[in-house]
C-alpha cells in the first residue's frame, strides 16, 4: 500500500475510529467513574454514533471533509467537556491537513493544530491531567516520526499516547471534574488521554492494515 | 450493591422525554424548540434583557424547572451530567434573545464554559446578538477563596436564576442584569454533603461508593470527591462542619443579613433537613446573622443520590429586592 | 442491605427537633404551640373557619409543612407514621379556632380516625367549640369503589387541603368549607407505586422489602402494601396501568377537566415524574379528558421510599376556584 | 398471699408491665413491619415509658388510678391506632375495676369495659385481625375463671389471649394499616394482639410472684 490516505480511506478511517471508540464506552466510563463523574463513555458514544451517522454518505471531496463532519458531530452530540475538546481537536485539526491525501507530516499536522486549538479552548496547558496530557506527546513523537510515512507516525502517536496516559497517573487534576479528587486524583489515568489513546490506536490500525 | 432502579423508558431517551413532560406540565407557559434540547417561556415580553440558563441535565428540577417570570427565558438542556452542545446554547439564546442582549447564567465547570463559550463566540459574530457571561461559583469546598474561578456552581445557582431572572425583568441594559448577577454570585457561598449516591440512567451505575458508616464532605453535584470522607455523625455535628466552612469563607459576619438555602441533592428526608436546619439557626443566631429567608427543598438534585447542601447569599437591599420578587416555574414558586 | 443512613441527632427527639427547624425556616409567619408538637399560623386573621390539618410525621412536607395562607391554619403532629394523639389535636384545635368553628381534615387512617374522633369529642363537649370532619379516601389501592370509607388517604391530601384552605379564607360558615372540602375528596383519585423501601428513624430499619427487580402497585403512604407485586416496567407501561386503574374509577370521563399531581414518595428523580407525566399526558389527551393544571413534586413522602403516585381531581367551576387561589407554605406554593 | 390487688400494687403491676412492654420494642416492631407501617413496638414504648413517668409518683389512693394514669399516657404519648386503643382499654376499663382491691371478677370487669370501649371507638368486631381478638377471648377466659381468684383469672386471660394471637393468624386484615394487604395478611399474627397477650402475661407473673 501507499502509506497515504485519500479522502475515502480517510472516511473509512474516521468510521473504524467511531466503531472502535463506541466498542470501549465501558473501558471510558469506568474510568470516568474513579475521578469524574461517570459519562465518559457515554458522552463519546453519543459522539461517534453521531459521527457515523455523519459519515456514512456519499463519498467526502477532500480529506480534511471527513474529519471536519466527525468534529462537528462530536461537538454537537457528546456535551460536556469532551463534546468540546474532542470536537475541537476534530474540527480544528482538519484544518492542518494539507492537500488530497494524508501522509505522515499532514497527520502530525492534524494532531498539533487540533492541540494548539484544544489548549486554547480548555485553557489548559500539560500536566493538568486531561486529554492533552495524550494529545499533546502524541502530536510530538508524530512529527518525529512523519519523515517514516503514515504508519509509522500514527504508531508513533499511539505510544506517544500512551505514555501521556501513563504518566497523567500521577497528575493532580486541576481543571475539569477530577479537579475537587486534588490528591486523590493521583493513581488514576485521566479518562479523556485514553480517549486519546484508544483514538489514535485505531487510526494507526486503520493506517497498517488498508 | 444492585445498581438502583428507575422508572424510565429508553434510558438513551430520558433528556427528550423529560423535556416533553416538563411542556406538559407548564401547560402553555413553556415550549420546546423543534430540534433542540432547550425550553423557553411562550409569554416573553416583547423587549427585555434574556436570561439565558442551562446545563446538564439529570439535576431536575435545575435548570429547565427553573424557566418562568422572574427566572430563566430559556434552558439549554444538556445529556445527563454533560454540558448542552453550542447549537443548542446558540438556538436557545436565539430563541430568547428580545433586542437587548441574552446574559448566559450557568455553573463553573469546564464542559459548561467551553460549550457556552463557543455559542457566545457564534452568537457575537454570526448573528451580532450580544451576550455576557456570569458563572456560577458558590461551592466552598472545590477551591481555596483565592481560585474562586476555580469553584464549581452548585445551589446557589437558584438564587444567582432568582435574583438575575428578577434583574432581567425590571432592568433595562444587559450591563445592568450582569453586574447584578455578578453581585448575587459574588456573595454566594455553599458547600455540600453526600450521604450515598445516585446513578446515570445510561450506565445505571452509581457514580461513587460510600461505605455504610460514611459521608462526604463537599461532594460535587455530579458525585465528583468532596474536601474529605469522614465516618456518620450526628445532624447537629454536620451542621456545625458545613456552618464552620461556609461562614469563614466570604467570610460572613455579625449584622450581615443573608438567605438561607437547604437544598436536597434527591434521596434526603425534609425531616433531615428541617432538623439541620435548626442547628444552623442556632449557629446563625449565635453569630448575630440575621436570616431574611429560608427555602427548604428539592432543587439541584444529583439523581437520587442522598445528602443535601447549605447555601448562604449575603444580602443588600438591591439583592434582597430581586431574589423577593414573585417567581413561579415548575420547579421553583414563591410569592 | 443495609439500614439507609440519615442525618439526624436523636432519633426520639426527630419530630420536635423538626419542628423547631420549621418554625425558623418560616420566619415568623408559624410557631410551634409550647407544649404540644403542632404548628399554628402566626397571621390568622381575626375571624374565619379554622382549617386544621394533621397526621404521623415522616411524610414531610405534608402536613406541617402545608400550613399558610390558604392552606391549613393549623396542623397537629404525630410520631413518624402514628397520628397525633387527642390532646395535641384539641389543643390545636383551641389554637386555630377563630369563632367560627373548625374542620379536620386529614387522611382515613384507623388511628386518625379514632385520635380525631376523640379530640372532637372533647372539643365540642368540654370547649363548645364546633368541629366537622372530612377524610380523604384517595387511595384507589386501598378499597373498591363501593367501600369508600376504608381508602386511604394519601398525596391527594395536598388538593383536598390546598381547595379546603382557599374555601375556609373566603367562606363564612363551616358548612360551607366542609361542604366544598367534601366535594373535593368526592372527586380525588390517587394511586402510588414503590420501586424501593424507606425507613423508620427510631428503628433503622426498611418497612418492606422489595425484590431487585420488583416494583410494588398501590403501595401505601407508610410502606403498607398495595394490590400487587410485579417485575418492574418501562415507564410508559406503569403509566398505563396507573391510569387505567385511576380513570376506571370515578370514573373520568371524556370532556371531564382535571388538575393531575405526580407526587414522589422521596426519593425518586423528577426525571422519571416527567417522563410518566408525558405518558399521562397522551393519555388524556386520547381520553379527551382536559388538564387544568399540573404540580409535580414531592408533597407526601414515605422518608426516603422510592416511589410516586398520580393523582386526578376532577374539577367544576368551584373547585377551579379555590384550589387556583394563591397558596404559601413552606412545602407547597404556587400563584 | 391474697390473691387481690391493692392500690399500691396495682401500680407496682403497671410498672413492671411497662417495662415488659419497653423490653419487647423490637419483638413488636417486627411484627408490625410484617403486615403494617413498623412502629408498633416504638409506639407502645412510647406509651409505657410515658406510664412509667406517671406512676413514679405517690402512693396511688384508689385501685383504679394507675390504670387510668397508664391509660391517659398512653393516649397522650403512644400516638396512631395503638395509642388510641391502648389508651382506651386501659382508661375505659379502669371504671371497671370496683372497690378497693382487685380480685378476679375486678379484673375480668377491667378487661370487659376495656373492651366494650375498644369496641365503640374502633369501630370494629371480632375477626377483623386487631388486637380485639386477643382482647375479646381474654376477657371471656378470665370472666370464665373470676371464681378462682386473681392469679387464675390472669392466667386464664392469657390463655385467652395467645389463643387469639393465634388465631388472628388466619384472620384477613380490614381495618388498620395492614387492611390493605388483603389475603396477603394472613399468616401472620396482629401486633395489637400480640401487645394484648404481652401485657396479660406480665399482669399474670406479677399476680403470681407478689
Ligand atoms: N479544560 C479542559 N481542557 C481539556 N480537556 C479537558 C478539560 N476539562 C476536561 N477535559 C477532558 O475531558 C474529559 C472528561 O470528559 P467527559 O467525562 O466526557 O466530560 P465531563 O467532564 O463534562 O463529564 C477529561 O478526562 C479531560 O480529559
Ligand atoms: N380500628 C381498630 N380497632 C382496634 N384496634 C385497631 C384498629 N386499628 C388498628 N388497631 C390495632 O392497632 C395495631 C397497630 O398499632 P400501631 O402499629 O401502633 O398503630 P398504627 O397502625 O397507627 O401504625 C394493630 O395491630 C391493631 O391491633
Ligand atoms: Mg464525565
Ligand atoms: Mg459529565
Ligand atoms: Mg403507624
Ligand atoms: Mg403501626
Amino acid at each position: 500500500m501507499s502509506d497515504t490516505l485519500d479522502a475515502t480511506q480517510a472516511r473509512d478511517m474516521l468510521v473504524a475510529v467511531s466503531n472502535y471508540m463506541i466498542d470501549r464506552t465501558d473501558t471510558l466510563t469506568d474510568a470516568d467513574l474513579a475521578i469524574g463523574d461517570g459519562d465518559h463513555g457515554i458522552g463519546m458514544r453519543r459522539g461517534f454514533e453521531a459521527a457515523l451517522e455523519a459519515l456514512n454518505g456519499e463519498a467526502p471531496e477532500t480529506v480534511d471533509a471527513p474529519f471536519k463532519a466527525t468534529g462537528m458531530a462530536i461537538m454537537s452530540n457528546t456535551g460536556g467537556a469532551a463534546g468540546a475538546v474532542f470536537g475541537t481537536l476534530f474540527r480544528a485539526g482538519s484544518k492542518g491537513i494539507p492537500g488530497d491525501v494524508i501522509d505522515g507530516a499532514g497527520f502530525a499536522a492534524f494532531l498539533e493544530e487540533g492541540l494548539a486549538a484544544v489548549l486554547k479552548r480548555g485553557g489548559v496547558t500539560e500536566g493538568q491531567k486531561t486529554m492533552v496530557d495524550a494529545l499533546a506527546p502524541a502530536a510530538r513523537a508524530a512529527r518525529a516520526a512523519s519523515a517514516d510515512g503514515l504508519q509509522a507516525t500514527t504508531a508513533a502517536a499511539v505510544d506517544g499516547a500512551l505514555q501521556g496516559v501513563e504518566a497523567s497517573k500521577a497528575m493532580v487534576a486541576t481543571t475539569g471534574k477530577a479537579r475537587s479528587l486534588g490528591e486523590r486524583s493521583v493513581g488514576h489515568p485521566d479518562p479523556g488521554a485514553i480517549s486519546i489513546s484508544l483514538i489514535l490506536t485505531a487510526m494507526r490500525d486503520y493506517a497498517q492494515t488498508n | 450493591m444492585a445498581n438502583p432502579k428507575k422508572i424510565l423508558n429508553d434510558p438513551k431517551k430520558v433528556v427528550a422525554e423529560m423535556l416533553e413532560g416538563l411542556v406538559f406540565a407548564n401547560d402553555g407557559r413553556l415550549r420546546k424548540l423543534d430540534k433542540h434540547a432547550a425550553i423557553v417561556r411562550t409569554d416573553l415580553p416583547e423587549s427585555k434583557v434574556a436570561l439565558l440558563i442551562g446545563g446538564g441535565s439529570g439535576h431536575e428540577p435545575i435548570f429547565h424547572g427553573f424557566v418562568g417570570k422572574n427566572m430563566g427565558d430559556g434552558a439549554a438542556c444538556g445529556q445527563v451530567f454533560a454540558a448542552p452542545s453550542p447549537d443548542i446554547i446558540v438556538e436557545a439564546a436565539k430563541a430568547v434573545h428580545r433586542g437587548k442582549g441574552v446574559l448566559f447564567l450557568y455553573g463553573n465547570y469546564a464542559g459548561d464554559n467551553m460549550n457556552f463559550d463557543m455559542a457566545s463566540e457564534i452568537l457575537t459574530e454570526d448573528e451580532g446578538i450580544e451576550v455576557r457571561t456570569v458563572r456560577v461559583t458558590d461551592d466552598v469546598a472545590a477551591a481555596p477563596p483565592e481560585r474562586m474561578h476555580d469553584r464549581r456552581g452548585v445551589a446557589g445557582d437558584l438564587y444567582a436564576i432568582k435574583i438575575a431572572g428578577g434583574a432581567a425583568t425590571e432592568c433595562d441594559t444587559l450591563d445592568e442584569v450582569e453586574r447584578i448577577a455578578r453581585k448575587a454570585v459574588a456573595n454566594l457561598r455553599s458547600i455540600g454533603i453526600a450521604v450515598a449516591a445516585g446513578s446515570i440512567p445510561e450506565t445505571g451505575k452509581l457514580t461513587f461508593e460510600l461505605a455504610d458508616d460514611e459521608i462526604e464532605i463537599g461532594m460535587g453535584a455530579h458525585g465528583e470527591a468532596g474536601v474529605s470522607r469522614q465516618k456518620i455523625a450526628p445532624a447537629d455535628t454536620v451542621a456545625d462542619q458545613i456552618m464552620e466552612k461556609l461562614l469563614s469563607d466570604l467570610p460572613f459576619k455579625r449584622g450581615d443579613e443573608v438567605a438561607l438555602l437547604i437544598n436536597n441533592l434527591g434521596a434526603t428526608t425534609m425531616m433531615e433537613m428541617l432538623i439541620v436546619n435548626r442547628r444552623i439557626r442556632q449557629i446563625l443566631d449565635r453569630e448575630g446573622i440575621k436570616v431574611h429567608r429560608t427555602d427548604v427543598g428539592t432543587w439541584l438534585t444529583v439523581q437520587e443520590m442522598a445528602g443535601f447542601s447549605v447555601t448562604l447569599l449575603r444580602l443588600d437591599d438591591e439583592l434582597k429586592h430581586y431574589l423577593d420578587l414573585p417567581a413561579e416555574s415548575l420547579g421553583y414558586s414563591r410569592m
